[in-house]
């Protein structure tokens, strides 16, 4: 497989086409919005948390916004994995920071650590993108939202 | 008759096109960001710091009058290459740096107020956008733009209602750095002069591929960066007519550019010290010298051609690619080799990636023209930009990775398979 | 025990100091005015340029990221070499360029207004003191100074009553680049805290030659030059307090420091990036940074105290020639090896010119300290100033050419036959 | 003769220390002040030409300043090349002119042209000064005065 093949997996290029969690709901009781902005290239995304009633869990994801393939389906990936791996209750708040706080570091190793499918299922696909420094700002957008989101929720 | 530019000689003398990039030879169609530097400015800068180097303009020994010698000859040689007297010209850190100058400094003389009204266009840098756009929030002048037709020409006769009475600026590139049209210098200063408002020239993009005359040109002030002209970075003129300068008052103040300083008050050294606070890039503007020597011993008029030619090739091959939509598409308007570009269906980030892949060095986003791409429902494109080195076969090897964009990215027509 | 420091081993890396200068081997006793370049740094600048170079921070090919990445490292190591972060580190073209800044973007925050005080030293590069003055008379703020003393300390009992309520900020040089001596800067800062201004640390004479620790040094902005510290020209820095730089709007505006710009308004980043507007001087961040990882490779404790043999050398030598007047001769403060002083019944010049028949290069003038001068009563001196890899044996050549200069000039006891 | 002792020959530093025509005397009827400094050592001079009544001859230069002996002794030698060369009557202002201009095409010649005795007096010793371009404004401090105050007088 070519670096540039590794990079755009064929799953990236899906989930880039077929977005999970695209098109914003309705703000709930317990839902935060937050825009985020790659100023270098101009990708944005604005994406929206709700938490369970307790405020302890994550109850959904949802997300619009523009940008390559890359910010996109890793957007999608993240709303991918929150569904799967959270089952009808959601995944934990605590849960979910760990994960992005394991998604950073990985992304920011160059090649070093790479992302576990078991952890991360389909984003683990992402793990090619650590060695091409420009670009781990794309494949952090919606994570970073997230992670702001569950600050703010 | 005419010999053909030796492309191949040219390029010899830049060491980093031998680059590979994934095994690919690195093909750099980058030069609109910033420029090569060929040997003859890498040497003449190293020289000048192993040989010369120490303070200039102070102190009596023999490196000091040396480097003074150097530093003031450097003067005299970029600015003959614009056409111009050394009075004239002010060196700067740049040409954002020579545009905050002229802004902030008619901000400081007090020379706008409430009423006045600034013109800039809609292709405009953001370099000569925002200090403007500072400087009439901060004096309450209106900031006011030319807007872009649908090809990328600059709408003049909306230019001609704009600019009035009221018009104390006007401030425009020379050539887009997103559209490589050339724009009517001639005419927008017509239009200024009539109305006694100041011209600004942004000589960004034509200065590595124009022959400038700034005199000439009619307008008052103009910019330029080294490191856009095959020069050193942390260099770059402002140029300006003696009368215009000598009205300006310091932007930045400090050492080297005042004659009697208490500890209340200063006076100013005429220009171009006036406009040169603090230590400046010195070896640096020995290497821009360098720079605009090593381009004057070419053949420029057979350069020019060559650039002509390669410019109807980026553009006749980008066209007859599917699903490919150029920014600024007209036959109207002298150009230089620089292309902006959207692909339909692929992000232009993806897009640049995957010429990266194939050692095609492009540039890719808003390329710092925000308003410009809005003007278009885009919000980045892929840019490729050609220099004085830059052949044919290069152009053919970028077209040849562009063709195959949609295909691997699964969009268009033959867009399965190109994978398999 | 320490070993003592390898001077040799460490002039080896110079190539400039082989000059000759009429058959004298060049003695460059000139580093405060600007320092000489190991060839560490002129190769990491030459080798960025032929391996690396292309636009930072944009695009997304590998020249790119590659050249974004060594930028990047720059700064983060230039940052530890001032104990600092990253994030508190603005690139500027020079110290002048830093406190410009500053200034300027206090003036356009609206911070200070009629009736507020800046207070700076009689000692001012004038770096530090016409901006403030620009800035006292855009704003109708007062311009205050703490006196200097006739050994060449700071009036601390002046200060503790010139600071007040009235205070905004308080500028002063961390070594004067006339006298040498280190300022008392915990001092100053806590008479600054305690009203709650804002202090402003010109550490150009110190970062060559001091430890640095910027944020334990209590002040809230400082401003180096890369060319002081063997660094290249045309790059410097501004290092801030995160809520200090957070607090201050941009001072130039351009490309590279936005997030939306419409033709109306523009939104900025944080800082750093909102402070450095436009093309960096790329290449120049990674000589800088080359530098400080140059300096950093030698037993530094040793090669301070190399500098302290150094400065006794050239106090003391000088104080036992006849005729010889010294600007700031204290021994009741750390001092670095920098000496101003002034020949009786010869002008500095004709010094300068004399010593420099010998190889001997020092500055003459009023190095851009001409309250400080006029507080002594003089227009010029002569200033010597060594650097790491200046020897004792230097020191000697330049006393000893002292000697020999009121002969020369006729002035003096033993004035006739001198030049017989 | 070394490089040092050719820029600094006994008659400049004799000039240096006997200033010919050093303090102003009043001005009169048709007398300019002008006042010079070089920004970047600090050597300044204040001098004062007087014209005949006819305004075509210099009729005196009187200065005072302070700076490297060889602004002062240019100075010096220019009062004393004025009153030799003037005699009684005090030389026209064209040929004082005229004799500024040929000193600065020496002095800026790099060590090219030499300035002769014949024309120059004492001030040809200041032949030298031309090869060291950081020195040539010092010599040229009080001829450029006296330029400025022919064309204000
Ligand atoms: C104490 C001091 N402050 C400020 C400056 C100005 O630095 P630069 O000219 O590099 O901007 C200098 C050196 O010239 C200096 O010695
Ligand atoms: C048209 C134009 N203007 C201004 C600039 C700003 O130049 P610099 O970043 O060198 O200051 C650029 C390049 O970035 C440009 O292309």
């Amino acid at each position: 497989m070519s670096g540039l093949e590794s990079l755009y997996q064929e799953l990236i290029l899906d989930h880039a086409k077929n977005r999970r969690g695209f098109g914003l709901t309705e703000p709930g009781a317990r839902s935060a919005t937050v825009h985020q902005r790659n100023p270098i290239c101009g990708d944005e995304i604005t994406l929206r948390v709700e938490l369970s009633d307790e405020g302890d869990r994550v109850a959904s994801v949802t997300w619009e916004g523009a940008g390559c393939s890359i910010s996109q389906s890793s957007a999608s990936m993240l709303v991918a994995l929150l569904q799967e791996d959270g089952g009808d209750n959601g995944m934990p708040t605590a849960d979910a920071d760990a994960l992005i706080a394991q998604f950073r570091e990985a992304l920011r190793s160059r090649g070093k650590i790479p992302l576990d499918e078991e952890t991360f299922g389909d984003a683990a696909a992402l793990s090619g993108v650590s060695k091409y420094t420009a670009r781990v700002k794309c494949a952090m957008l919606a994570w970073v939202a997230l992670e702001e989101g569950l600050r703010q929720a | 008759m005419t010999l053909p530019f030796d492309v191949d000689a040219a390029r010899a003398d830049f060491p980093i096109l031998e680059t590979e990039i994934d095994g690919h030879p690195l093909v750099y169609l980058d030069s609109g960001a910033t420029s090569q530097k060929p040997r003859a400015v890498l040497d003449a800068e190293r020289d000048f710091l192993e040989h010369a180097n120490s303070a200039v303009h102070r102190g009596a020994h023999t490196l000091a009058a040396e480097a003074t010698e150097l530093f003031e000859d450097a003067r005299v040689t970029v600015a003959e290459f614009v056409g111009a007297e050394p009075e004239q010209l002010v060196w700067t850190s740049g040409a954002t740096a020579g545009l905050n100058l002229v802004a902030g400094s008619l901000g400081y003389a007090g020379r706008l107020r409430e009423g006045d009204e600034i013109v800039v266009t809609e292709a405009e840098h953001h370099a000569n956008l925002i200090p403007w756009q500072e400087l009439a929030a901060r004096t309450g002048a209106r900031l006011r733009h030319i807007p872009v037709l649908d090809d990328g020409m600059l709408d003049l006769h909306a230019a001609a209602d704009l600019i009035g009475e009221r018009t104390k600026v006007v401030a425009f590139p020379h050539v887009s750095n997103v559209l490589g049209i050339v724009n009517p210098v001639a005419k927008l200063v017509t239009l200024s002069r009539a109305v006694g408002a100041l011209t600004v020239l942004d000589a960004c993009q034509s200065a590595p591929h124009l022959a400038l005359d700034l005199p000439a040109s009619g307008v008052d002030l103009a910019v330029f960066s080294g490191h856009k002209i095959h020069g050193p970075y942390g260099i770059g003129a402002l140029w300006g007519r003696d009368e215009v300068l000598e009205g300006l008052p310091p932007f930045t103040t400090g050492g080297s550019m005042i004659t009697t300083v208490t500890l209340d008050r200063a006076e100013y050294l005429p220009p171009p010290q006036r406009f040169e606070a603090g230590t400046q890039p010195v070896s640096q503007a020995v290497g821009l010298a360098a720079a605009v020597r090593w381009l004057s011993a070419h053949d420029l008029p057979a350069a020019r051609a060559h650039e002509a030619v390669l410019e109807r090739r980026l553009r006749d091959g980008l066209r007859s690619i599917d699903g490919i939509r150029l920014l600024g598409d007209t036959d109207a308007a002298e150009r230089i080799a620089l292309q902006a570009f959207a692909v339909d269906g692929v992000h232009a980030h993806d897009v640049g990636q995957f010429l990266d892949s194939r050692g095609v060095a492009v540039r890719v986003g808003h390329h710092c023209a925000q308003p410009l791409h809005r003007r278009y429902g885009l919000t980045a494109s892929v840019r490729a930009s050609a220099a004085i080195h830059t052949t044919e076969e290069e152009i053919d090897t970028f077209l040849d990775a562009v063709s195959g964009v949609r295909g691997f990215f699964g969009v268009g027509a033959n867009s399965t398979g190109a994978r398999a």
